[in-house]
């Protein structure tokens, strides 16, 4: 049986996890400026300890694990960093520290003022959110993930409705409405699990798992309750009006990162949990859900008037695209690994690409006074930073080359044309078009036009934060060959059923 | 059918009777009402499932806080406009009823597949017992064999309690919220308060205090102390402090704190982050638990006062 | 000796029964709310209180026994603080009505 | 034989059905949060029942998932205290207590 | 014995449950209450005599909980009555 033993460097993972649950005690009891300094400045250390994670990964070629506790699973808790999750802990920590530097203007607590409400939440809740993902993307224990994808709903929420205004709130409420019916579905199918196995260790469960009824229930329940919380069509309803509402560090970390831990777990579930369950119809399924979330949430995207509401549209069709992975990468087929890197790489240049719009966005709005798209004239001459962000970030959405989104979907596309399921390929162009449609509708407005009037001059350093983001997620196109190793680490062979 | 049978029977068909009306009533308070008794019937059923724990978490979260965190809610909606006319229309709530009578029956099925007896950890559990020193398997779990997710549970409080605090308009920020309670002073109630109070308080004492041996814990007792407090400010013996009140911060975050800081001092001691030294092991578990029973007794009446709605001093 | 504590046992908490019996029967037939009331009272002093004369002949030691008579007692306290406020409630609403109908306030 | 445990069980089930049922079919927020506590209580049913059938070692339940209801009932306590705040905010600004998402009046712009 | 004590706590709870038609029937909200701490009484007497009955260790603790608790719900229906408190209100009240 592997790795139920603390390996070299696990103690990395434990503290990826407790420095921020530390910080953002910390930050309760002492509040205020304090909080700020305090997110500030284990964000970056989170970043290092991402690192030194991902660099152990690669070194020893295998998952790096943690028994906390010192009671082994299936009493205790393990946690498990493979090749996958070492790269997310990354994307996070790096887009973490982006939003929490972005968002200093906006949340600082000038000295010897008391301690305002905005910030205070935005502090403590960002180091919440980093903490739950953190357990997300390192946590072996499907109970604990229960857990950890509740502490990130209680987090993300109150940051949608920050501002208080009443479309917010509603936002806000349907929002958690949504995540708590995604939770409850996850819970009873761990409970299902639980009582066919009596373990709820990944590892364990799939050497457990046979196809028989408790497991086709708690694949099902669990399926459809991570779906709610990931928002892949039909159940993305809440998702636009969430993510464009709060304020841009908030949305960047909502949609670059928050709704892809649901994702992430779809992943661990079928991929590691229950690979031995003839699972075709299902794959075919949720690809299927994803070719619809592409092809309405870029419709859909192509129609808004808002900024803020066109990218959040634009994620409903992102996310489409992991979903295509499932039965590409599932099937051992000699096209598996090729979906499978293209399914991670969507993964990180959305992240990467939308973190950066949704902040360039933010700018815009705050220096015009408003985001209406047909009203950006000029801001590529008054705001050229900001615009370029937008233009690298919709060159990857697009899918177009050089960039991280290229590699993606041509790597999908491939998968799928070797597979013979040609209908895949048909939705990814198509939804290539759909995207450069609606990159085309806020760059031709935006780069027309004599020098618009702003209300304020942006802050280079803020303009310079969301160019950096939406530039990793081109150069990610570049990316080295050890990337895709790391990438490969820890995947637990796929057998057929 | 001998004549447990009977009553467990009857229990079940009263928790349904009773979870139906709770869903259907039309008025908000009498669907409440409904809850508050659907909570005490549950209880008893977690009692015949030999989950004393859970029987008294449910008692007094399920039932009590919950219930007055309900009940004052729907009171202050009142006024409100509803979403009656939002009602949906009768076809889509048949497909509704047909969607939700599907799942409880398959679900019904899986769980009459589940094997009997089932996988267990309990021995498992018991073979350690004896490295925790603690008798009462559930602490065990709790404090010591999976005590990571305890803490992380302790932090989904803290984050409730930060998002509810949000939600006040920016001007009340630092000021105090307004616990629910009487209209003006009464004396009944005044004497119900300064008598159980103080018998609640020693009652959750006692179960923090027995529970590593016996059912109780710091979950159960920090629930009863956490109802005690909130009698006392229902009868307006004492208010909700404001939210910038350094000892509130204090004791908020104390029992996370100090599981940290235990946590933390295992990885020097003896080799992992949360793992408890054999010599010490109890007594270490009843400090992280009194800790947490404060934190637990503090954060859910604050949770039930909701966001500050005065301006502060 | 256990023979006649049994029977004691027996007949305690069947008359504690019955008053259970009793006063669901007052809360559901009898026609004012006030009057209901009364009967839910008994319930709680009466009812409880010969089960747990029935039990305390059965408990062992002083300990199980002292915490069986909290536990009436307890009751007993809840149930007269909730008897009080829920007529204060009713009374209140009566005269609401009274007002609103034109009435005099009821005495 | 149907056992307590089992009977539980198959109560949790129909709880579950309950619960979900107003959660999809009651457009009041008060009403859906309640649906959800109904939901969640059935699916600790069902977590009880998977205990109880662990009986082993001399204890007559599994704690594993013992503790993890103890773990889910405060979870969701705090979600409804979340949830009834947003609600009473939302009230307290527009008087309507609704889910529909029509925003009265031009979006404005949200700052950051 | 065991059996007349089963017998008896099914009794009381089918009695209680009985009672329970006034939560559906009120008419008002404290008719429906008063069925609540009918069942709550019902509840301590059966859990009190099942722990009499079958022995099980802690039951007696819930029955205590319950007890403790028993008039917390009527209290908060009965404050709940009262206009809703405004938000600032003056401390002029309190004390």
């Amino acid at each position: 049986m592997p790795g139920f033993a603390t390996t070299t460097g696990g103690v990395l993972l434990i503290l990826a996890i407790l420095l921020p649950v530390a910080g953002l005690t910390a930050s309760l009891a002492l509040g205020g400026r304090r909080a700020e300094w305090i997110a500030l400045t284990l964000a970056p250390v989170g970043v290092l300890i991402a690192l030194a994670i991902a660099t152990n990964v690669l070194a020893s070629g295998a998952p790096v694990v943690y028994i906390v506790g010192g009671f082994a699973p299936p009493l205790g808790i393990a946690l498990r960093a493979d090749g996958f999750s070492a790269i997310m802990l990354l994307t996070t920590a790096a887009i973490i520290s982006a939003a929490c530097f972005f968002a200093r203007s906006g949340f600082a607590t000038p000295k010897g003022e008391p301690e305002a409400r905005a910030p205070f939440t935005f502090w403590t809740l960002i180091q919440g959110l980093f903490a739950a993902l953190n357990i997300v993307f390192l946590s072996g224990d499907l109970f604990n993930l229960f857990v950890a994808l509740e502490l990130l709903t209680f987090a993300a929420v109150p940051i949608v409705c920050l501002d208080g205004r009443p479309e917010t709130l509603v936002a806000a409420l349907r929002y958690l409405l949504f995540a708590l019916f995604g939770s409850v579905f996850y819970l009873l199918g761990v409970g299902l699990i639980y009582g066919a196995y009596g373990t709820l260790d990944i590892l364990l469960l799939a050497a457990r798992v046979k196809p028989e009824p408790a497991v086709y229930a708690a694949a099902g329940l669990m399926t459809a309750g991570l779906l709610a919380k990931t928002a892949l069509f039909p159940l993305y309803l809440w998702l636009p009006p969430a993510h464009a509402n709060a304020p841009a560090a908030g949305s960047a970390v909502l949609s670059a990162l928050v709704v892809k831990a649901p994702f992430f777990l779809l992943v661990r579930l079928w991929f590691d949990v229950l690979p031995k369950l003839p699972s075709e119809t299902a794959m075919a399924l949720l690809a299927a859900l994803g070719s619809a979330a592409i092809l309405v949430g870029s419709v859909l995207a192509l129609r808004q008037q808002r900024l803020k509401l066109l990218i959040a549209y634009s994620t409903v069709a992102q996310i489409g695209y992991l979903f295509l992975m499932f039965p590409l990468a599932l099937g051992g087929g000699a096209w598996s690994m090729d979906a499978w890197i293209g399914g991670v790489m969507q993964t990180l240049s959305h992240a990467f690409a939308k973190a950066g719009m949704f902040m360039a966005a933010g700018l815009a709005a705050q220096s015009l006074g408003h985001d209406r798209i047909k009203d950006l004239g000029g801001l590529g001459r008054a705001m050229p930073m900001t615009v370029f962000a937008l233009g690298i970030g919709g060159l990857s959405l697009m899918g177009l080359p050089p960039s991280g989104g290229f590699a993606a979907k041509w790597l999908l596309l491939t998968a799928s044309a070797e597979a013979g399921q040609w209908v895949w390929v048909a939705v990814i162009l198509a939804g290539g078009l759909l995207a450069g449609g609606y990159v085309y509708r806020i760059l031709a407005p935006a780069l027309s036009g004599e020098p618009a009037a702003l209300n304020s001059a942006p802050a280079r350093s803020r303009e310079a934060i969301a160019l950096a983001l939406t530039l990793v997620a081109l150069l990610l196109g570049f990316a080295p060959q050890s990337f895709f190793s790391l990438i490969e680490i820890g995947r637990l062979p796929v057998v057929g059923p | 059918m001998n004549a447990l049978g009977a009553v467990d029977l009857g229990l079940a068909l009263l928790v349904l009777a009773i979870a139906g009306w709770t869903i259907a009533a039309r008025e908000a308070f009498a669907a409440i009402v409904g809850y508050v008794a659907y909570g005490l019937l549950l209880s008893i059923v977690w009692a015949r499932l030999f989950a004393v724990d859970v029987a008294m978490t449910e008692a007094a979260i399920g039932g009590g806080v919950t219930g007055v965190l309900l009940i004052s809610a729907a009171a202050r909606l009142r006024q409100a406009q509803t979403a009656e006319d939002e009602r949906p229309t009768l076809p889509l709530r048949l497909m509704a009823a047909a969607l939700s009578a599907l799942a409880a029956i398959a679900l019904g099925a899986v769980i009459l597949s589940l094997p009997e007896p089932g996988p267990s950890l309990a021995p498992l559990a018991a073979k350690n017992l004896a490295a925790t020193g603690v008798g009462n398997p559930i602490t065990a779990v709790l404090i010591a064999f999976r005590s990571f997710d305890t803490l992380l549970e302790k932090v989904v409080l803290l984050l409730a309690i930060i998002g509810v605090w949000s939600l006040a308009p920016d001007r009340y920020w630092g000021g105090a919220p307004i616990a629910p309670r009487a209209a003006r002073p009464v004396g009944a109630l005044t004497f119900l308060a300064q008598l159980v109070a103080p018998i609640g308080v020693v009652v959750g004492v006692h179960m923090v205090w027995v529970g590593a041996d016996e059912p109780g814990g710091a979950f159960q007792g920090g629930a009863i102390l956490a109802a005690m407090w909130m009698i006392v400010m229902m009868a307006r013996l004492s208010e909700a402090p404001p939210v910038g009140a350094p000892w509130l911060r204090a004791a908020l975050v104390a029992g996370p704190a100090v599981f940290l800081i235990a946590g933390a001092s295992g990885a020097v001691t003896s080799g992992a982050f949360f793992a408890l030294p054999q010599a010490f092991a109890k007594p270490l578990i009843l400090i992280i638990e009194a800790f947490m029973t404060l934190s637990i007794a503090v954060t859910l009446p604050m949770l039930v006062a909701g966001p500050p709605r005065r301006a502060p001093l | 000796m256990s023979g006649a504590l049994d029977l004691f046992s027996i007949a305690a908490i069947s008359v504690g029964g019955f008053f259970f019996l009793a006063g669901t029967v007052g809360l559901l037939r009898f026609p004012d709310p006030l009057c209901r009331l009364h009967a839910l009272t008994k319930v709680d002093n009466l009812g409880l209180g010969f089960i747990v004369l029935g039990l305390i002949a059965r408990s062992d030691g002083v300990f199980g026994a002292l915490k069986l008579v909290a536990i009436w007692a307890l009751v007993q306290l809840a149930g007269a603080t909730s008897a009080q406020l829920i007529a204060r409630a009713i009374r209140r609403k009566e005269q609401i009505g009274a007002k609103s109908a034109g009435g005099s306030p009821a005495a | 034989m149907i056992t307590a445990a089992t009977l539980s069980g198959l109560t949790g089930a129909i709880l579950v059905g309950l619960g979900l049922y107003g959660l999809i079919a009651d457009p009041r927020p008060l009403r859906k949060i309640l649906a959800f506590n109904i939901l969640g209580s059935g699916v600790f049913l069902v977590f009880g029942i998977i205990a109880r059938r662990g009986a082993a070692a001399g204890f007559p339940a599994d704690p594993v998932p013992q503790a993890m209801v103890i773990t889910g009932i405060v979870v969701a306590f705090a979600a409804s205290a979340l949830a009834i705040a947003i609600l009473l905010r939302l009230v307290s600004e527009t008087g309507r207590a609704s889910l529909r998402p029509d925003t009265p009046g031009a979006a404005q712009t949200p700052g950051d | 014995m065991t059996e007349f004590l089963l017998a008896a706590a099914g009794l009381i709870l089918f009695t209680v449950a009985v009672g329970l038609a006034r939560v559906l029937r009120g008419p008002g909200d404290a008719d429906r209450l008063m069925a609540a701490q009918l069942l709550g009484t019902g509840g301590v007497a059966a859990l009190l005599i099942v722990a009499a009955a079958t022995g099980a260790r802690g039951l007696e603790d819930v029955a205590l909980g319950l007890a403790l608790l028993a008039a917390f719900a009527s209290v908060a229906f009965v404050n709940s009555g009262a206009p809703p408190e405004r938000d600032d209100a003056p401390e002029a009240a309190s004390k």
